[in-house]
């Protein structure tokens, strides 16, 4: 690894996705504690030892650009300009959260900002982001559609549906797969003999592309190409980022012997966190003492942020049924 | 007014709405030069092109999917399934995706996505061709269904469809697609509004709520029994989700007297819902118990003379409706 | 009797089965060594193995497909979704060949395929967990739709559908899982059969059909409502396909008044097929409208205060018996 | 080519495929007749060009393999065991036919050879080809379950998950592509970017063949290898069969200009029974006549067929819902 930081990347590029990076991670233990104190009605999966992700591909998008995402999908949110304020909320199931309580943990909207939604469901979220590129070309604009998912996810008949089609149709897409080793606890290995997930793009003869999920600046790279070719009518890409998520698949579950500890371990000594502090001190591109000043901004913006959400109200009961239809 | 198909009429209103909304793209398996298995797009590829008439790979669920991405971003996709069996596949993207997103995002995004294909049984297309899916539909919240029986209704309905925000599925009997009546010239706009059935025939001994190719048949079982002096009144509900009850129970409370006719299963179908409905607000005005006539719980067999024995027909219509006349 | 969990109960008689037929295997997403997200197959794999515990990929419409292969082959597959909502990426899969299988065969082929999985609103599970969709299923031919709501049930109902040559759709209300009642002691061999509802409390002022959750739900409303004197009978139909109304037209005949209540949707539902069929041929016995108690049509929200206000519950129900009393 | 039968093919084998070709493509144009002229009552999918394919693969299937079939699946069942007055009788719609009349062109069931079924809906047949895979391997017996599907269901969802999920169990299975470049009016080379079936195998980890479709000796010889190998405990294989139907999609479509005419004729140049005749002339093992004797054989058979079918009675209406259920 270099000492410099690659061709291409600011220091302040660096330096906000190391910030996105803290505001992820301190949010997700900040909601894992809100998790266990009760305050978190319904499931919550953390994103936690993937952060360098949702961080690295968000930073090319505007809002105009469509993410769609999943059940772990807190990272993505925040990234794409959910506030955490707005997260907190949601989760604890309040009137000012960002789907204002009704969807919790795993259905984040604010389409104001270009989050789409994240889903319950696993996997619909391809065929949306091949449904938003799709629009943008037929109308002309430069915008993307980005799909975040994992390695379960790509054994879904709509990876192959869904890259297909944006293949065909050259859809400015951006397929990014979050191959994190599992699927709740049952082995990628184990759910296919082809654990390589970019080497599927050959199927639909598109760009393939496998990055180190945990090295924010590899991530934000390949990201950057991809969706500059497809702002520039270059069709679709599927990244996959090598990952692992350090904490259980949902709060509350335990390790159950699934995989093994030592994995965990080794890992978390690849943390994304840590991994970028170290390039950027190598570079000498910023001090452990500025580093740390972001964390700390950002651990008081966390703590407003669940403070913010103890504090608001309940949706009111009657509202319910509200917006089942357009004209309702 | 002029006489043109219920096919040509449904085509007319696509191709008038694609003129004004250049957000209006479609999808399926030879909807593009080739103008669509049942011609539901014939002549538009020329005129509209490659992006907005997009012919897919046999991908039910994924351009189901991508289109519900495409609706979230501005755009307004119709999907054209040609058989409407070819549906199922995209069930879960439509339950869970399409028909929840506004509720989902709080009613800021909204989903203007219109799904169509042909129902029916006939012409020994057999089980896998021969589907009307419509009560597994109207019982998704989000999603508005639409079964029109005339041209007039199939061009009214689809107009309404193409402006409104709701996911609309729109479904056409095979057997009406040819069939003729009078529609509005071109350059006169209208539309029929969703959730208002449509009384085509009055009478006062008894209420036949019949849809789709029923409601033909019922005509015309209604037509003979008339020369028997039995004078029913036929109600063509044309919107399954939302469904009018207010005009079958108005009419109700002058003849007393319901029988709910339809080609597809009986158990929790449309039948059913009405049936429910009247037994509850329209209970006082009722003289005689509520019957149902519907074709058999089965999948669709392919001879001639096991298909003939599934789906009910003017004589079994107008039996029924004699039966219940006596009670 | 003995006492144990609804739960407890369904896995005995998945094991007890499993042991004696080797032709029956399970799959689905941890399934195996993690023994099930909800422990439908806990401490099965030790004693099976993987052939017969078999984890998933993420392939809910794949693995169905592959188990109707297995199905028409000499095995006996148990398809476990965990939560049901997963099911709906199948539909397909169910509608047009699992449950057309046997018909299309002429007999020849038999469909021993058992479907399971968790339905119910609660929990904050919000709106891609909580589906109950057994109308949609109860409106195919073909299949058998079983909703058990007591561990008694739970284990009569999975030993029928496990010894049946149909294709079943077994739903688990997530909220009864935990609940215990008497179930004979496993060496006592057992059965409930399809199509057969059960009375569970007497009554005479109101017939009230209320199925899964509901069931329960019912049970202490009407219990509450013995103390203000009015009499409620209770039935639970145990099974939506076939779905057994002797017994509801009986119990009508006796108390003159009818109330379904279904967490489900209404249009279309289970109760709207209860209410037909009453209002058909129970027409005479009634002595007031019939009334339905379901949840509301809309997505499930995830905040409490919103997902409390959706659901039926004693209070609701109690509410809408009196009224029905008063009628 | 060489002029000496490919090793392992023995001259009678060689005959027997011969026979069965003529069979598929004598019954089919037989049907195309009786389309023409109002006695096949739904749709008709002919097979014609594409019978080594069926003939190649069945002829190492024992009526205990499972056969899963589609929309064009008359080639398949006639090679894995039913008869063409069967055949005839369920397109004429007579209680006679191997589906009583229930079915028709689209639904041909014969269990008591294996012949699990053809479908009306593309794609199922690979799912359920894997399952009879998975029921065999579990059972111990060594059997295979086989699916036949176009290229256009290999666009499908289903291909994704049925390949997958065969690879994982090492199921018994062998999926045959028929890769005829069209779905119904719309190319494979529109629907798809990677046209080439058979390298999408790898996404699975399988092996992925491609053979000349329109050659019976290496159809079977590949097929042979790939049964052999499922038998044997060697898991599924994916062959695509490059090939070509040279009528309509189903009959009574004309060529409405979605393919050049000149393709037609290339491809009826290398018509496949003309191709099996060829290889036997040059290897002098079969002269013309026998050839001729063949088919005239296959003539009266279909002949018979057809007679059979017209002046067999139709199913009784009061049977309509038989069968829904098991016990009914
Ligand atoms: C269609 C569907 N099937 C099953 C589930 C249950 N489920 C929730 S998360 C999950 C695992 C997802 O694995 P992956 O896609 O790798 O994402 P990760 O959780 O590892 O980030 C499963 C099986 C679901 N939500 N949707
Ligand atoms: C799920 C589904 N979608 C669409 C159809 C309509 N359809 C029937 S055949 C066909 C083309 C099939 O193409 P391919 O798989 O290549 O087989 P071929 O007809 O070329 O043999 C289509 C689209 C269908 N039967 N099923
Ligand atoms: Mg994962
Ligand atoms: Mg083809």
């Amino acid at each position: 690894m270099s000492s410099r930081l690659p061709a291409g990347v600011t220091r302040d590029q660096a330096l906000a996705l190391y910030r996105m990076m803290q505001t992820i991670r301190q949010s997700e233990e900040g909601l894992a504690k809100a998790c266990a104190s009760g305050l978190v009605h319904g499931a919550c999966h953390t994103y936690v030892g993937e952060e360098a992700i949702a961080s690295g591909v968000c930073a090319h998008l505007t809002h105009d650009d469509a993410v769609f995402s999943t059940h772990r999908g807190h990272g993505h949110a925040l990234a794409k300009g959910v506030t955490p304020r707005e997260l907190f909320a949601e989760l604890f199931g309040r009137e000012t959260g960002c789907s204002h309580g009704r969807g919790g943990s795993m259905h984040l909207f604010k389409p104001e900002v270009g989050l789409m939604g994240t889903s319950g469901i696993v996997a619909p979220c391809i065929l949306q982001a091949a449904g938003a590129g799709y629009s943008f070309k037929l109308r002309g604009l430069p915008h993307v559609g980005v799909a975040f998912f994992g390695d379960g996810a790509s054994n879904n008949g709509a990876f192959h549906e869904g890259l297909n089609l944006a293949a065909i149709y050259q859809a400015p897409t951006l397929f990014v797969c979050e191959n994190n080793q599992y699927a709740t606890e049952v082995a990628f290995s184990y759910a296919t003999r082809n654990t390589d997930v970019y080497k599927k793009a050959a199927s639909f003869d598109m760009p393939g592309i496998c990055v180190d999920g945990n090295d924010a600046l590899a991530v934000y790279q390949a990201a950057g190409e991809a969706i500059a070719r497809a702002r520039a009518g270059g069709g679709p890409t599927l990244i996959e980022c090598k990952t692992y998520r350090t904490r259980a698949h949902a709060e509350g579950m335990r390790e159950s012997g699934y995989r093994p500890l030592e994995d965990i371990e080794a890992w978390k000594r690849r943390d994304p966190l840590k991994l970028l502090a170290g390039r950027l001190s190598a570079a000498d591109e910023a001090s452990q003492a500025e580093l740390d000043a972001i964390a700390e901004q950002v651990r008081l913006i966390v703590e407003d942020a669940a403070e913010f959400a103890r504090n608001s109200p309940y949706p009111d009961g009657a509202t319910a049924t509200d917006h089942v239809y357009a004209e309702a | 007014m002029r006489e043109i198909t219920y096919s040509v009429a449904a085509r007319e209103a696509l191709s008038e709405r694609m003129a004004v909304d250049p957000t209006i793209f479609v999808v399926g398996e030879g909807i593009g030069r080739r103008g669509g298995n049942f011609a539901t797009t014939l002549g538009l590829y020329e005129r509209y092109g490659q992006m907005r008439l997009a012919d897919t790979p046999i991908s039910e669920r994924g351009f189901v999917g991508m289109c519900c991405g495409a609706a979230m971003t501005g755009a307004r996709p119709v999907v054209d399934f040609m058989f409407v069996d070819f549906i199922l596949d995209a069930f879960g993207e439509i339950f869970n995706q399409v028909a929840k997103m506004q509720y989902m995002s709080s009613g800021r995004l909204k989903m203007p996505l219109l799904m169509r294909g042909c129902i029916g049984i006939g012409g020994s297309a057999a089980t896998h061709h021969s589907g009307s899916y419509y009560a597994q539909f109207a019982n998704i919240p989000g999603l508005r269904v639409v079964v029109p029986s005339t041209p007039y209704d199939a061009k009214g309905l689809m107009n309404t469809a193409l402006t409104c925000d709701d996911p609309v599925l729109y479904l056409e009997h095979k057997n009406l697609l040819a069939t003729k009546g009078p529609v509005p010239e071109p350059e006169e706009s209208f539309s029929v509004p969703f959730g208002k059935a449509r009384v085509s025939r009055e009478g006062k001994d008894v209420t036949v709520v019949a849809l789709a190719l029923m409601h033909r048949k019922t005509l015309e079982a209604a037509e003979a029994l008339a020369a028997e002096g039995i004078s029913a009144e036929v109600i063509d509900p044309r919107t399954i989700s939302p469904l009018d009850t207010d005009t079958v129970l108005e009419s109700v409370r002058k003849t007393g007297r319901l029988l709910i006719v339809d080609e597809s299963f009986q158990p929790m179908g449309v039948g059913a819902e009405v049936a429910a409905r009247v037994a509850d607000q329209g209970f006082d005005d009722l003289d005689a118990p509520i019957r149902r006539l519907n074709g058999a719980f089965t999948p669709t067999p392919y001879s001639p003379t096991l298909e003939a024995a599934i789906v009910p027909n003017p004589t079994t219509i107008a039996q029924a409706i004699r039966d219940l006349v006596k009670e």
